[in-house]
């Protein structure tokens, strides 16, 4: 069973249709799979359905598929560092669903393990909750999220295995490995291919069967949004 | 003399305590981290999956892999640990974050908070801030009294609100209130920053408050 | 002749295919390692949180730290990875699991599974087993045809359940018959044990089943 | 904030008290908190509900408080390798609620995570679902399950640090990680106390932000239930 592909369109080669939705790791432009988005760029499959925390800016990351209008519909928290996805939204091209935060974590995690719904404290009494069942247990209210899974799951890991056992590095993990666990069919790219038994066995994120495909992405470009330093000098005065 | 910015974070930090696990918003929440008294531990949790986050890093030793919620490249401690969005959030709906201090567009005086969305306007959503305000422990508001010489303390929340009655005080440039968030709604005045009369607040609060001002003041 | 058990888990062991992760319950599904085809790999996962469970240690090596389901001590192999029990039945629950292979007190026609309690007697409980049934792709029951001169495939299980129509196929030490999860149930009878009749198979099962011997084989 | 305590009945002081409900860790015999169990034993709390996978044997693990009769109610998913586990039950004085292996891990980790209740299909159409509300989903039913917590949770990990940060080793890990964030007081004993910053940031399986108290039991006494092995001899055959 051979799971490494030499490039992320070898490793999309065949699995993507129009119509079909697609999980997008990462938080802002951190841990974003990039090789593999430019990958479903180039097959040119349209009105897909992308759930993604972020929908990356103009020209990285998700904005690259919102230029060439291949996304029909976002579910995401928090968007709009992006003018082409405020212009796309507004002339109707676009449709978009926002889920906070924790409960578009808590979905993929539950669509993973197989939870189809569950109830949360988040966003009762708000918009989130209108047209949901609220339920009180315990004297609180909480309203019922259904678990999400995706036909396909890109993520980013720092190491991967051949088994496609996963590591991630730092705040890059965020939502790459509950997405790993609720992707039909879940594809890695990883900035470090390494012989199997290297990783740590308890060190281990995203155990490999949650991985069919890998691709190795040697030289990822990272982008960073807010580049926010402290000066040398002010430190020491 | 209304509190400055500086003045309203170095506020909030008061309500910091020993061991608290804390996350702060953006704006002047993240000030916040400044005045944190040298005598206490505060670990300060980060949405995007961290605990323990550290200063801004020096010029040159940014890490694109090493981001706050805010998006802003930032720092770790000996102390961090990271972790994915699900179990970040299990953490935050766990009711494991002792303190979350963050901004808001209007509270009302039973404690509804709005700061995400205005109709009419290009939404961004909602991020974490839904999640935040009904699972931490407690919340505290910071922010200024007025917006544009309208009041933002109301009666009744008229934007589309973030949680229901999950503020538990807010801290303004005028002055401090509480907030219950069970039972009868209550919201007391409980502090003026140095310089504001009661009547100036009065003035400037829609919200209906009681005035318990013995526990006093300042910045 | 009836299959022996070593017979029995070879032909479960037919079952696997290249790249399958499997799940083996205790008993006579824990032999079925022992008939994995060299030209094929096989991914063992045990319930408790270990991914690529390898053999038993050699003397001297066990590990308290390193046991499988049924609290035996195993070994690890290059591709293992260790995670929580919540992790663990997130993988099972989430139909990551290609197949699972378990024992059974009786198996009804229309695919329910009973393997846990007997009214009466002191119950140990369920362990993971409800859990492998109404989470694992695909259920395949190794059994013996009787227990103690009674059939174990029923009209319908008089024990308590482990789950409901769960069982995809059932070999017993006399044959081998497939069952459907959804739709009408239909339980057919596809292989005879070498020597077995159709007439001892009949005469020893009290579910209904339709006969489809084109593809027969055996151990 | 000294959360380093130097024994586990110093760990234990003052918290705990008669018909309290506690988590405690550990598949089998394997990874369980021993040294705190052996506290509780010597603090005499009684009427305990207990949440725990298994019920420890005879002498080992919660085996020795059903000896002192302290334990009124037990949650687990398997039990009774354990003769006086069977005589208390089967004379009535001991409790005993069955979960499913998974429902139950799934219970405390939405314990710990703040989700009230949650659907699975585990148990459905069993005697399990009996009294539980069963929705349909998509087509399948699923049965409702309520989240766990506990007024103390017991774990046991191989390393930590004076933050609380913890480490597991293999399947010692199990239900310990979930059990810490479903603890109202988490009370972790650790075979190795590290100096904070000595375990790397992304191998750290439970924060410190879980665990208020910590023990360290460098000669943690561990047991085999089913000493099972292979001959050398035969091996090279």
């Amino acid at each position: 069973m051979q799971k490494v592909y030499s490039t992320a369109a070898q490793a999309l080669a065949g699995q993507l249709r129009d119509g079909m939705s697609i999980m997008s790791g990462g938080f802002g432009l951190c841990g974003i799979p990039q090789a593999l988005i430019d990958a479903v760029r180039l097959s040119g499959a349209r009105e897909l359905t992308v759930i993604s925390n972020n929908a990356g800016v103009d020209g990285v990351g998700l904005g690259t598929l919102l230029e060439t209008r291949q996304i029909r519909k976002m579910i995401s928290s928090y968007v709009g560092e992006n003018k082409l996805f405020a212009q796309q939204f507004l002339s109707g091209e676009l449709e978009l669903e926002f889920n906070p935060q924790g409960t578009l974590a808590e979905r993929i995690r539950a669509g993973g393990a197989g939870i189809p719904a569950f109830f949360t404290k988040t966003g009762v009494g708000t918009i989130i909750a209108e047209g949901k069942p609220v339920q009180e247990f315990d004297g609180e209210l909480y309203v019922m999220e259904r678990g999400l899974v995706a036909d396909i799951a890109l993520v980013h890991a720092w190491k991967g295995d051949h088994e496609g056992n996963l590591v991630y590095r730092k705040t890059a993990r965020n939502f790459n490995p509950v997405m790993a666990t609720a992707g039909r069919l879940t594809i890695a790219e990883v900035e470090h291919l390494v012989e199997t038994g290297e990783i740590d066995a308890d060190g281990i994120h995203t155990p490999g069967i949650f991985v069919s495909r890998i691709v190795h992405v040697p030289d990822a470009e990272k982008h960073i949004e807010q580049r926010t330093t402290r000066s040398r000098l002010e430190e020491n005065a | 003399m209304a509190r400055t910015r500086d003045q309203m974070a170095a506020r909030a930090a008061r309500e910091l305590r020993d061991g608290f696990y804390v996350n702060l918003g953006i704006g002047i929440p993240t000030l916040v981290a400044n005045y944190i008294p040298p005598s206490i531990s505060v670990t300060l949790q980060s949405e995007n999956g961290m605990l323990g986050m550290g200063p801004f890093p020096f010029e040159g030793e940014e890490d694109p892999d090493l981001i706050n919620a805010g998006k802003q490249t930032i720092t770790e401690l000996p102390q961090t640990s990271f972790f994915s969005s699900a179990d970040s959030f299990g953490m935050i709906r766990g009711g494991h974050i002792d303190l979350s201090i963050l901004g808001a567009m209007q509270v009302a005086e039973n404690g509804d908070l709005a700061n995400w969305m205005i109709p009419g306007k290009m939404v961004k959503g909602m991020g974490g801030a839904m999640d935040l305000v009904a699972g931490v422990n407690r919340v505290v508001v910071v922010m200024e009294h007025e917006a544009r010489g309208e009041p933002k303390l109301l009666r009744e929340c008229t934007l589309p609100l973030t949680g229901q009655r999950c503020a538990d005080l807010v801290i303004t440039d005028l002055g401090v209130f509480t907030l219950a968030r069970k039972g009868e709604p209550r919201m007391v005045l409980i502090e003026l920053a140095e310089g504001v009369s009661l009547e100036e607040i009065m003035a400037k609060t829609q919200a209906r408050f009681e005035v318990s001002l013995g526990q006093q003041v300042d910045a």
